[in-house]
């Protein structure tokens, strides 16, 4: 038996199973409680399980990492929520310099099983401060993995995975997709992390792309079948740990790679795969593997300009064309 | 405190009372856009803390320079943006203060001295201390005016930026907006003490708790502020206890509110206050009302003409990322 | 304040001495080491804060965390960490605390209480208010003690730790170290108010400003804020005025101290003013002689089995990224 | 004419030249004034221009980054130090969000010529918080211009150049090269950002590598001749903007492509010019071009094992060795 719901509904679920079946995991973060959240995420959480459990905080990330920190550090497993991801920035020490190293600079004497949820990307008008695909911010930081959900079913089996991860992980949910419907099986089990999805199988090039970025990849792929474009689109669904094995076999199919990815190339999970795929499997690439994604500049407020920012499945399916073409 | 200053000439009451007549009614035409759907994203706005912006800006001179939030379009408009480009951002038009690449969040016009908006909350305070060090540093008697939440002073930035202030006797007037919420939690949830303004005694800095509903206080704590600032006194901290009619932004209806505590708040609307003092002064109810239709008249037709502005060019999006 | 507590037995105030002397004497020959260049990179020592660390940690529980800076070699020692894996870890043996990976400015021993030492600033404070939360939320009445320097309230994380730890009323004790100095820079270059202390008023936090030379002293503070945070009513923030004997860091002969502080302080020294206390009670001048002698042996020993262990696997450096 | 000067002392002579020829242009940062700076590199100058145009701030990053920030609106050159680079952490809000976005973000208004100087990488024993490669954090936020000298040389035209571009720079300091002594000219003009040097030509293979990095390349590349491996080593200088051109003709030529750098790969600049030179170059790439580059760990303490974790000149080699093999 399944059941249709939202993503964001998804993300709810997924936290209340794990605060139900679990008395470690508490949740904390501006507005969570009784008002549900800015993006109605923890909605019904609070009245459920109440103050002690669900817990507003000041506007002070910097105290709500570290507290999230110490108290996992002390064996509970906290739900920190971050509210917009580019506000990462304000508690970038936190997440990068404590977070991420502090098992490892103590020789393992620390297990970190915090999750932080973060609303991730652009498309919805919020302008340059609030619209950032956060997520190619912490790449360079081992000691963090890295979740990035696209489906209401991957958005509840993640989450629980990430809350009964014994490390620390960054929970990116895209704003964008917080009404996408989808199915969720009856009593679904957590995922593992690192495993990558297979959305569609194809035989001419293997389109990777996550979150927003899949649907469109998806719809490009459809595009291009009325072309007789065979297209495997491969959504990762981690960034860290990365499925490379699956992306891998892929392109020894289809001997083709696009990356389709809302932010700009530099310093992107995009360019960190091609660079991996060039050095793992160079001879079974027959043209160029491409990145399309977002301008190397902010994102604009005016819808048009923050729409061309955001690949579309158009610019998608261009791209795959000239790579199948090459 | 110095001798209180001369009491303020009645045209220049009316021009604060046109201030807070422009203001209100442009966010309630925003209100309406955003109810419709017209524009995407979100706004915040400011219906209730007219009083706070228009007297402290008022207080400043050419050359001054004035920081806010995303709750800025109060304050940008009462540092003299024009209203039919502040709407052109608000629409993501060509023409827009921004170039419509801002949006309703970062309403900005360097021209007039409003330097920015600023919608990660805290990110502006140092950026403050930053303008004012500049005239401290030219020697110039320019001042840096820095408005912001109540819920604000919770963050790192907010310390950081005082203990600065202080510690190099900068231009600076912090200007703490108390409308008793941070988004949907009221201060008291989230913040030990009572006064705000207290905490500029963890900075030895001067200050100011006043009520952010009467214009012609908050002129008169700001020019004494200000004043301060230019003979190199250094910074002042003021809480202006105001209060937000509307909700946190487009997506909040508000129904954390206790009963009556926004009915409260209307009986003292700020422009309703100053309306009571001008007829006190003997200003004819048919002039106020004349200047309160003028106003949502000269709102109604910038707004008119922003809708007719185009868009931005498709190659605007990657100009102004270097200079 | 409650009554005074009854006085502290001589066997337990010669148990601090022992502490003391074990941690002035790991620090001395930590500044040899290095003065030697046998160890790369750099140290912070804290001759001269003995009292403070060994005070507020012999007011804790099993069970009490404790957190503290890359200034931490005595903290974690006062928390009952071994000597010689502490060498260790300083020497970057296999064996050391941490196995080589944290050094100088990150020792810890999880299994003492010992939870971290972290190195940037203000990092570690919203981190003691985790743990304290932990407590907190299992109902358990452990407490969280955290040190810190008088430079390190002017940093954001130090803000918001306040804050928090007050509205949440969390089991934490936060100990700033004022030694005077934040690097070169003396505390009133940095800071406008003189007494830190007084900013535990922006969070209407209990308070207390002592003499961070006298072992009682920090040891009764702690012990009554300790049990206010067992009690369940939250936070205390104690200024401990003390000073650190010798440089910032080992790169720093500390030539900007003036002329006759460090000898004032001296005449202060925290382990002469406990020894004088002790002789003053009838301990006699041979046995503190003699405690002195067996801890500097016993330091001595600990540092020549350090120095026999072996460095780290070349595989360790891949392990304990991840669980 | 020339002379021999350290890096230290050609970055406090730069300094020193456009804070002479150029009022605007003010210093400040912890400890920067009498005490010339945690690593000396402002020795001197509190003397030379008084307390006016160099001023020690208190442990506030967040303050000094939006001070800079907003003296820049007003047209002041600041120089910002924030000593070791891992403290970005603590005010990454005020560069990513706020310095690189700013300008964009009001349709430029403003112009931010704002230098921020950060004592940067591995080597010295400094443990995992004060010893990573920062340059990486900055490459997916584009407003920023990021400068990496490896030479004294470059350090003094770099920096010169730094102060006066009208664009936000983020300008790294190798602590392992503030020793290091090479020749500056008299005189010497300041550079241009964005144009990388051929540090030493050569046919087989082409080596891109900066700051300690690239003296280990040439190290290797020493090394390799002995072998009759011709290497042609190249230091971009900077990464933003990055001299592209160079290095795809380079590997047009060589038709081999390896990176040295000392960071790991995942989001690294190596990755995103691997990226590039696939997407652009890739009929020229005869071999799978490689990274070299730190493990996806943080940095242990321990010397012999920050020793390994920083690429030597021997494992540069070997990668070189391998991909002119294959
Ligand atoms: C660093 C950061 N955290 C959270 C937010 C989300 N946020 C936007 S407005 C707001 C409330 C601010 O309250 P206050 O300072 O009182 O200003 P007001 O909105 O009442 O004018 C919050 C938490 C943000 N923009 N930046
Ligand atoms: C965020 C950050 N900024 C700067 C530094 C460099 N730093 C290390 S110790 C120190 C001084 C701290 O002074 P204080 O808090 O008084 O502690 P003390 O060293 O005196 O024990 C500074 C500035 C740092 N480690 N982290
Ligand atoms: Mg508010
Ligand atoms: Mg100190």
């Amino acid at each position: 038996m399944s059941e249709t719901i939202t993503y964001r509904e998804a993300i709810t679920r997924a936290m209340a199973d794990e605060m139900e079946s679990d008395d470690s995991v508490c949740l904390f973060g501006e507005d969570v409680g009784a008002a549900g959240g800015v993006f109605k995420a923890t909605e019904g959480l609070y009245e459920r399980f109440g103050a002690r459990r669900v817990r507003d905080t000041p506007i002070s990330e910097q105290a709500i990492i570290g507290t999230a920190i110490g108290a996992a550090a002390m064996g509970l497993r906290p739900l920190a929520e971050i509210m917009f991801a580019d506000f990462a920035a304000v508690c970038f020490d936190g997440i990068a310099n404590q977070l991420a190293k502090y098992r490892y600079m103590t020789g393992g004497q620390v297990s970190l099983p915090v999750t932080i949820r973060l609303a991730n990307g652009a498309g919805s008008g919020f302008g340059a401060q609030h619209s950032q695909p956060v997520e190619n911010w912490f790449l360079n930081h081992p000691g963090l993995k890295i979740v990035v959900p696209a489906t209401p079913a991957d958005a509840y089996a993640l989450l629980r995975a990430a809350v009964r991860d014994p490390d620390p992980v960054l929970y990116f949910e895209h704003k964008s997709l917080f009404n996408v419907k989808g199915e969720l099986r009856d009593s679904a089990p957590p995922a593992e992390l690192g495993k990558a999805e297979i959305v569609r199988p194809g035989s001419a090039v293997t389109l990777v792309a996550t979150q927003l970025m899949r649907h469109r990849a998806v719809e490009a792929a459809d595009l291009l079948a009325a072309e007789d474009i065979s297209v495997e689109v491969i959504d990762p669904r981690t960034l860290v740990p990365f499925d490379e094995a699956t992306v891998f076999a892929s392109v020894e199919r289809t001997n083709r790679l696009v990356v389709a990815q809302e932010a700009s190339a530099a310093g992107s999970w995009g360019a960190t795969l091609v660079s991996r795929v060039v050095a793992e499997r160079f001879e079974s690439l027959d043209a160029p593997a491409a990145i399309v994604g977002g301008d190397e500049a902010p994102i604009a407020y005016a819808a048009p300009l923050e729409d061309l920012w955001l690949p579309s499945a158009e610019r998608i399916a261009d791209t795959v064309r000239r790579t199948v073409a090459y | 405190m110095p001798a209180a200053p001369p009491p303020v000439p009645l045209e220049e009451q009316l021009e604060w009372l046109r201030a807070m007549h422009e203001i209100r009614s442009f966010e309630d035409e925003c209100h309406r856009m955003f109810a419709q759907g017209l524009v995407r994203g979100s706004t915040h706005l400011c219906q209730g803390q007219e009083a706070v912006v228009v007297g402290a800006c008022r207080a400043l001179r050419d050359g001054d320079t004035m920081t806010c939030t995303y709750r800025g379009h109060g304050a940008v408009l009462a540092k003299g943006a024009p209203l039919d480009r502040s709407f052109g951002e608000i629409l993501g038009k060509a023409n827009g203060l921004c170039g419509g690449k801002g949006g309703s969040m970062h309403l900005t016009d360097v021209g007039v001295g409003a330097l920015g908006s600023f919608a990660v909350i805290g990110g502006h305070l140092p950026i403050a201390c930053g303008t004012a060090f500049a005239s401290q540093y030219r020697g110039t008697d320019e001042v840096s005016l820095c408005f912001f939440g109540d819920g604000s002073t919770n963050i790192g930035a907010f310390h950081e930026a005082m203990n600065l202030a202080a510690i190099w006797r900068l231009p600076v007037i912090f200007v703490c907006e108390n409308n008793l919420y941070g988004e949907y939690s009221p201060i008291a949830a989230t913040t030990p003490i009572e006064n705000l303004v207290d905490r500029a005694d963890s900075y030895a800095m001067a200050k100011a708790q006043i009520d952010g509903n009467d214009a012609a206080v908050v002129h008169r704590t700001v020019l004494e502020a200000a004043g301060r600032a230019r003979a190199g006194d250094g910074p002042t901290f003021i809480e202006a206890l105001t209060y937000r009619h509307k909700g946190h932004s487009r997506s909040d209806p508000a129904t954390y509110r206790p009963a009556g505590e926004l009915e409260a708040w209307l009986e003292r609307d700020p422009i309703l206050l100053l309306e009571r003092t001008l007829a006190e002064a003997g200003v004819a109810r048919e002039q106020l009302d004349g200047l309160r239709a003028e106003c949502e008249q000269r709102v109604a037709d910038a707004l008119a003409r922003a809708k007719e502005w185009d868009a931005p060019a498709p190659e605007a999006r990657l100009e102004d990322v270097y200079a």
